[in-house]
């Protein structure tokens, strides 16, 4: 393995207040804070119960909202929390439900032209070569940019889902939940997808999961959380061996029933 | 919903174009349409099918009644009022006065609306808790009491009762935008715009902007027909528009002195806008049903 | 009474399921037997006649309150007796001396009981009022008595002279033919000096015009402004008490409404027909519609104090603008005779071959040419807000000289204000012309002239066009003190020729007044040159 | 619920400020002097002017001549009428019962007349009454009023001659005031007429009545058929069929209170229009109440009483607006959770 790390997170936290009025007091809850270091290619699956945290984590990471604390560096350089654009083209994500991703009154074609739009000086012409060569990555075909999004099946979604996240080439994918709602031939399909992409691409991952067989399947490492916080952290084998912290005793036997 | 439909699946289409056709199934709210159309046609192209002036009085022909009554005339087909004044000319730039302006004041109010509640809805924090304040006062009066508060400061006027129109529709616009910019917000995909980089422009032009339009057109059809009411009975009490001019509420209160004398001169006008507000409300009407049916699909 | 909850039950049940069901039934109460609905077009200014000039003043007040020394018979148009059973004029007509009626009582009211019988006192007080400055009440409400001003009464009287307690004599400076008959107008009222005092005590003086006592049929009983005056039956009425208990002017401006009460029987009497439902209401077999001429003028004054109205031939133009029978077919459905003078022909002083039409755009034009405005100018049209008799819509009229005055790229503005803020701008001269008539109060030519456009009348504000002339004033003074009437016809014929060149105002129409009512309604007298008479009406079976 | 409370008056003492500030800047916003406009006094001399000025303090900040304006409010002194010369504040509560009266009895007839229609419309059981009834409500609700009226007025009272045109009792009656609502007034009085003044105040009601009732009349047909659809949709409505309830025992123990929760909701959005309506149908019947009035002002330009007829009747929207909804969460627990400073 190389020595340094493609993806390095630092301490990062988030604060969450309840608002406070003259008869409550607000509680606060902190997530994080959260460390790790990810190589090209590598697969962090980020593990916990509902309301641990980790889609806030993955949220922070996808940059969809500011930490209150941290650091972000990809490769060297240390990521400017508020710099939209170098986050969209390096770091994307999936979505958890992608049909809400998509906008219901845009067509797909246009949709996936959008980053490009936002992000690069491309010509119509090489924009629609992206989008054409985006759409056939995830093995659906080029027609289908005319459509609306209410006229995809939820598995057709997910690729669209991918195909809008790869189509800036990014470095880092955070995937959030985004297989949870597929029955599973579909969810086999789009996880053989992502695994080839990833063997191409040299893609690295960040999944947030709830569903330990499929994080065992795709991670290299796990990192899992209880109330905001790191519990236990490592390889996959190392932590599904010989699990430290009793709730993750707890989450690994939940799998073997 | 696995329902078996033996027509071809309008899921096909794109969501105007599954509105248009949900909306074409509602046989009443498709024949409003049209009516509709023809008005709006009217109140653009009305003043000039006139065959006089509006304004023009012919004293040899008072009161005469319309053209299907015994003793009508031809050349006056809805009769005349009271100064010879020829009630279809009248009524033809009525339309353009009631029904023209009150479309203009809703688009008008709704372009405002649309922006403000957008950077109402994009705001958060002591601003917008102001906001919301404010906004919850104006949406409690009613539109034609605000209307009748301007009036009351501005004066008496057609540009006046136009303007205070638009204002009083103004919160309601506003508050509608709002809610449904911060209910936008907080989708899914607009996330995913702003990860895919989109400034606050962008995120309006592209994400808010197409699925903000349904809604508001239905909103603004809705709206149409409190426009219509507000005018016509600003004009009506007598603080609206002012004669001679043919607004139709003005018109009518102007012919009250000659109505148990001869009806028409009241009621034609009269009818007129009750198509008018009827219209608009059926088309109005169809649409949210529409759109709901949608929703439901 | 158990007929009428029953009735009443099913009514409120009515209500409450569909109000499309008539509760017709016969009210059997007297009251609405005895009470006289008559529904009048404005709010009174005042309840004192002296103050004011309006026809709805005069209507509301001076016949149902109060009396007058000497009255116009409406029948024969002379003067007859009132509170004065004969009066003696010397043969120079510089003194009048009026002996009164005995035991003639003021009103008994919760504000007011009179302790002795009307004698000359009260007259005294009621002229002294008028006429000295420094009378306790001569500044009370204004201090404006615009008809008596308009007259010239305060240079015209000498002296009074209380005789005794029912004679008084009042001493001329100048002979002068038309005295009585000013007497006996509606303006002339008699007013109580008893009830004076008792107000000087209490120092309520302005109360006299507003809670008024007089001597007449009727008392007042309580006034909401734009909505009713209630009078009750005055029981101690020296002439034979009215059959009614209680006249009830019910005040609606609105004409259309007026109307539709009429035929709800919600008013058994109608103030002023518009004259577009005259001929709707003659077809109707329950109501009585009857025309009379009458002494009355429409015109359109100039504020000749405003410019460019202070050009003659400005005036001279826009009064070439003047279609009278477009009018007469729109604002007065036909009722009317177009005016070509003051006068209408019906007067003996009316000069017949004076006739030229007016309506002549071309020559407006030219004229204004001269006058220096080729391109017009704007304008204000003030429109009198109520209806007259003399003019039953201005707002019309007014949108008819709208249209000419366009011809003449004149932009012209209508304005209209509610009655009473009305009269106290065009009193302020804030207009630059209006559209406003006149009727007269008795039928001596004088009437016409002097109260609306002498120099005097320009000062108390009756004259609308604020015109002051000295030629017109001397013909007219001289046709006052001539008593002669083919000499006075002369100088009035002379006066005219004044306005005709110098038009500071249009005449525009005289119309026909009518009586409207329901048939069950008997012995209602509309005086040709005033107020309305009910002290003698009957009301039958609705 | 306490919290919820105080959150309402919280509002209020919120509406209120703001419905006095504007009261207090139209004197700024009418045309004229502002003193004029205050005291109503149109003929101000010179040293009453200085007078004037003190005791209104104009000379001060406007946050100062606020409170003194506030000050004036609460003790009844709103100025003078500038074409009455009377007290502004005496002639807003005379006029104000009579609107509120008729409003009262507009609303209770659509009630009556609104909610078995709207229950009948919802009825499944007779899908073809639905269209009528909803067809009958759209026309409702798209006649503009005054046309209304009048026609009601040609055929009722001058075709048929049943009913009056204008006013609220018959000018013959002389019943005194003393609450200022008619009916009340008449059973109160002490006049021989006591029956026949009575019948005669139900003839005049009756129009106006119907004529205001038309719009909360098919604004409520469609609220109460939409809600009881929605309510008759819901499981514990069906489960109580299934147990074997008959119809009107649903309708009865379930389906009613819940149904006609929203109907309260909406009074509450629809009380102001239904004001404004009121001021329309008054000016039309001569109806002396504060629309009528606030109308006569408006055209004469009496600015005094302009800003104190509109302060009055947006205040009274407002605390109707409140009073509703405190009635509606009192009914419904639900909604109080998000009752988050709306109204």
């Amino acid at each position: 393995m190389e020595s340094i790390p493609l993806f390095s997170v630092r301490e990062i936290k988030k604060i969450y207040k309840d608002k406070s009025n003259w008869f409550k007091k607000g509680r606060v809850v902190e997530i994080g804070p959260v460390s790790f270091d990810l190589h090209r290619g590598e697969t962090l699956a980020i593990v916990g119960e509902a309301g641990s945290g980790k889609s806030t984590v993955g949220r922070l990471l996808a940059g969809a909202e500011l930490p209150d604390g941290g650091k972000l560096y990809l490769g060297d350089d240390e990521i400017n929390w508020n710099d939209s654009k170098f986050f969209c083209q390096n770091i994307r994500m999936i979505f958890q439900d992608s049909q809400k991703s998509l906008n219901p009154t845009v067509r797909i074609g246009d949709q996936l032209e959008q980053p490009l739009l936002f992000n690069t000086r491309l010509n119509k012409e090489q924009r629609l070569e992206r989008i054409n060569n985006a759409l056939r990555k995830v093995g659906l075909l080029p027609e289908h940019a005319g459509y609306y999004p209410h006229m995809f099946s939820g598995g057709q979604a997910q690729r669209i889902g991918i195909a809008r996240a790869l189509i800036l080439d990014p470095q880092v994918v955070i995937i959030d939940e985004a297989l949870a709602p597929l029955d599973p031939s579909l969810r086999a399909q789009v996880i053989n997808l992502l695994l080839e992409l990833q063997e191409t691409l040299q893609l690295t991952y960040v999944l947030i999961s709830h569903q330990i067989s499929l994080v065992r399947y795709l991670s290299d490492r796990i990192m899992i959380m209880d109330q905001g916080k790191i519990i236990e952290a490592g390889t996959i084998d190392d932590v599904f061996e010989t699990p430290k912290h009793p709730k993750t005793q707890k989450l690994l036997k939940s799998l073997d029933m | 919903m696995a329902k078996f439909r033996f027509f071809s699946s309008p899921s096909n289409y794109s969501p105007l174009k599954q509105l248009w056709s949900l909306f074409e199934r509602n046989h009443f709210a498709l024949v409003a349409f049209w009516i509709f159309i023809v008005m709006f046609i009217l109140s653009i192209f009305g003043p000039l099918l006139a065959p006089y002036s509006p304004y023009e009085q012919h004293p040899e022909a008072l009161l005469v009644p319309p053209a299907w009554a015994l003793d009508g005339q031809i050349n006056y087909l809805f009769g005349t009022d009271a100064l010879g004044r020829d009630i279809l000319s009248r009524v033809l730039s009525g339309i353009s006065y009631s029904f023209g302006l009150a479309i203009i004041a809703v688009v008008l109010a709704l372009t405002i609306g649309l922006f403000i509640g957008t950077l109402a809805g994009f705001s958060k924090g002591i601003r917008a808790s102001a906001l919301n304040h404010i906004l919850d006062i104006a949406l409690i009066m009613p539109s034609l009491l605000i209307a009748i508060v301007i009036v009351a400061i501005l004066g008496p006027g057609i540009a006046n009762t136009f303007w205070a129109v638009v204002l009083a529709m103004l919160p309601q616009f506003i508050h509608h935008v709002r809610t449904e910019v911060a209910d936008l917000l907080n989708k899914d995909f607009v996330i995913a715009y702003r990860l895919d980089g989109a400034n606050k422009f962008q995120l309006f032009k592209y994400a808010l902007i197409p699925n903000l339009v349904e809604g508001l057109v239905i909103f603004g059809a809705m709206a149409i027909s409190s426009a219509i009411l507000d005018i016509v009975v600003l004009g009506f009490i007598g603080i609206g528009a002012q004669t001679p001019e043919p607004e139709l509420g003005t018109m009518i209160a102007d012919s009250i002195d000659v109505f148990y004398l001869s009806p028409w001169t009241v009621m034609l006008p009269g009818l007129l806008l009750f198509v008018c507000i009827l219209t608009v409300n059926i088309v109005g009407d169809g649409l949210r049903r529409a759109l709901k049916e949608r929703r439901l699909q | 009474m158990a007929k009428i909850k029953s009735l009443l039950n099913s009514c409120l049940i009515m209500l409450g399921v569909s109000s499309i069901a008539a509760c017709d039934i016969q009210q059997d109460s007297g009251l609405a037997s005895k009470t006289l609905l008559y529904c009048s077009e404005g709010s009174p200014e005042s309840f004192n006649p002296q103050l004011v000039t309006s026809g709805t003043t005069i209507d509301a007040v001076s016949q149902q309150i109060y009396n007058r020394l000497v009255k116009i018979d409406s029948d024969s148009g002379q003067v007859v007796s009132d509170i004065a059973r004969k009066v003696i004029v010397s043969s120079d007509a510089m003194r009048y001396r009026f002996y009164l009626r005995k035991g003639i009582k003021f009103h008994s009211t919760d504000y007011f009981t009179p302790t002795r019988d009307l004698n000359s006192s009260d007259i005294l007080f009621t002229f002294s009022r008028i006429l000295h400055s420094d009378h306790p009440f001569h500044e009370v409400s204004g201090g404006q008595y615009p008809f008596f001003e308009g007259i010239g009464l305060s240079q015209l009287i000498e002296q009074i002279i209380v005789v005794d307690d029912l004679t008084i004599e009042f001493r001329l400076v100048d002979p002068q033919a038309s005295f009585l008959a000013n007497m006996a107008t509606d303006f002339a009222v008699i007013l109580s000096a008893e009830y004076g005092e008792q107000l000087i005590n209490e120092n309520r003086k302005e109360q006299i015009d507003q809670m008024p006592i007089g001597s007449g049929p009727f008392k007042f009983k309580e006034y909401k402004r734009d909505h009713y005056i209630r009078y009750a039956k005055n029981d101690d009425y020296w002439q034979p008490e009215s059959n009614l208990e209680q006249i009830i002017f019910d005040i609606t401006p609105d004409n259309s409404t007026r109307l539709a009460k009429l035929l709800t029987k919600e008013c058994d009497v109608l103030g002023y027909p518009s004259a577009s439902d005259v001929g709707f209401l003659e077809k109707r077999s329950d109501i009585d519609i009857k025309d009379s001429t009458s002494m009355n003028v429409s015109y359109w004054a100039f504020n000749t104090e405003v410019p460019p109205f202070h050009n003659p031939q400005v005036r001279k133009a826009l009064s070439y603008a003047v279609d009278q029978s477009a009018i007469i077919d729109a604002v007065y459905f036909g009722l009317a005779q177009p005016a070509t003078s003051l006068l209408p022909p019906t007067s003996w002083a009316y000069n017949a071959d004076s006739y030229v039409s007016q309506y002549n755009l071309e020559k407006a034009k030219a004229l204004l040419v001269e006058a220096g405005f080729p391109d017009g100018f704007e304008m204000d049209i003030w429109a009198m807000p109520v209806q007259r008799v003399y003019n039953p819509n201005a707002s019309k009229m007014a949108e008819i000289l709208q249209q000419s005055l366009k011809e003449l790229n004149i932009k012209a503005n209508i304005v209209t204000y509610d009655w009473g803020t009305f009269r106290k701008k065009l009193a302020n001269g804030e207009h630059d012309s209006v559209l406003i008539g006149w009727l007269a109060d008795n039928s001596d030519p004088d009437n016409f002239y002097r109260p609306l456009l002498s120099c005097a009348a320009a000062m108390s504000g009756s004259n609308r066009s604020a015109w002051c002339n000295n030629e017109f004033d001397h013909n007219v003074k001289r046709a006052l003190s001539t008593a002669d009437q083919a000499q006075r016809k002369v100088f009035y014929t002379n006066a005219e020729n004044v306005i005709r060149d110098q038009v500071p105002l249009v005449p525009i129409a005289h119309a026909t007044r009518h009586k409207v009512q329901h048939k069950y309604i008997s012995n209602v007298n509309i005086n040709p040159y005033g107020g309305i008479d009910f002290s003698a009406t009957q009301k039958g079976k609705p | 619920m306490l919290n919820y409370m105080l959150r309402k008056f919280y509002l209020l003492i919120f509406v209120t400020f703001g419905v006095t500030v504007f009261a207090f800047s139209l004197n700024y916003l009418f045309p004229g002097d502002v003193l004029t406009n205050m005291t109503g006094n149109q003929a101000i001399s010179t040293e009453l002017h200085q007078i004037l000025i003190e005791e209104y303090r104009l000379d001060s900040n406007v946050v100062f001549q606020y409170f003194s304006y506030i000050e004036r409010l609460v003790h009844g002194d709103w100025g003078v009428s500038f074409i009455t010369n009377t007290s502004i504040f005496e002639q807003v509560f005379t006029a104000l019962p009579a609107t509120i009266e008729l409003a009262m009895y507009a609303l209770l007839y659509s009630f009556i007349v609104a909610i078995p229609l709207g229950i009948l419309a919802s009825n499944p059981d007779r899908p073809w009454l639905d269209k009528p009834i909803l067809a009958l409500s759209l026309i409702g609700f798209s006649m503009p009023i005054f046309w209304l009226a009048l026609i009601m007025i040609l055929v009722f009272s001058i075709n048929l001659g049943w009913f009056p045109v204008s006013g609220r009792l018959s000018l013959i009656y002389d019943i005194p005031v003393s609450t200022g609502f008619i009916l009340i007034d008449i059973l109160m009085s002490e006049v021989t007429y006591k029956a026949e003044a009575m019948f005669d105040a139900l003839t005049h009601l009756i129009m106006p009545t119907f004529v205001l009732a038309a719009y909360p009349t098919t604004v409520l047909i469609r609220t109460t058929r939409q809600s009881m659809h929605n309510v008759l949709d819901t499981s514990y409505v069906k489960a109580a069929k299934a147990k074997g309830l008959s119809d009107f025992q649903v309708l009865k123990r379930h389906a009613l209170r819940n149904g006609l929760l929203p109907v309260i909701q909406m009074l509450g959005i629809h009380f102001g229009t239904l004001i404004t309506l009121a001021m329309v149908t008054e000016v039309i019947f001569s109806w002396p109440g504060i629309g009528l009035w606030l109308v006569d002002a408006i055209h004469q330009r009496d600015y005094p009483a302009i800003q104190g007829g509109l302060m009055v009747l947006s205040g009274m929207v407002f605390v109707a607006t409140i009073l509703f909804d405190v009635v509606y969460m009192i009914f419904d627990p639900l909604a109080r959770r998000h009752g988050h400073g709306k109204i």
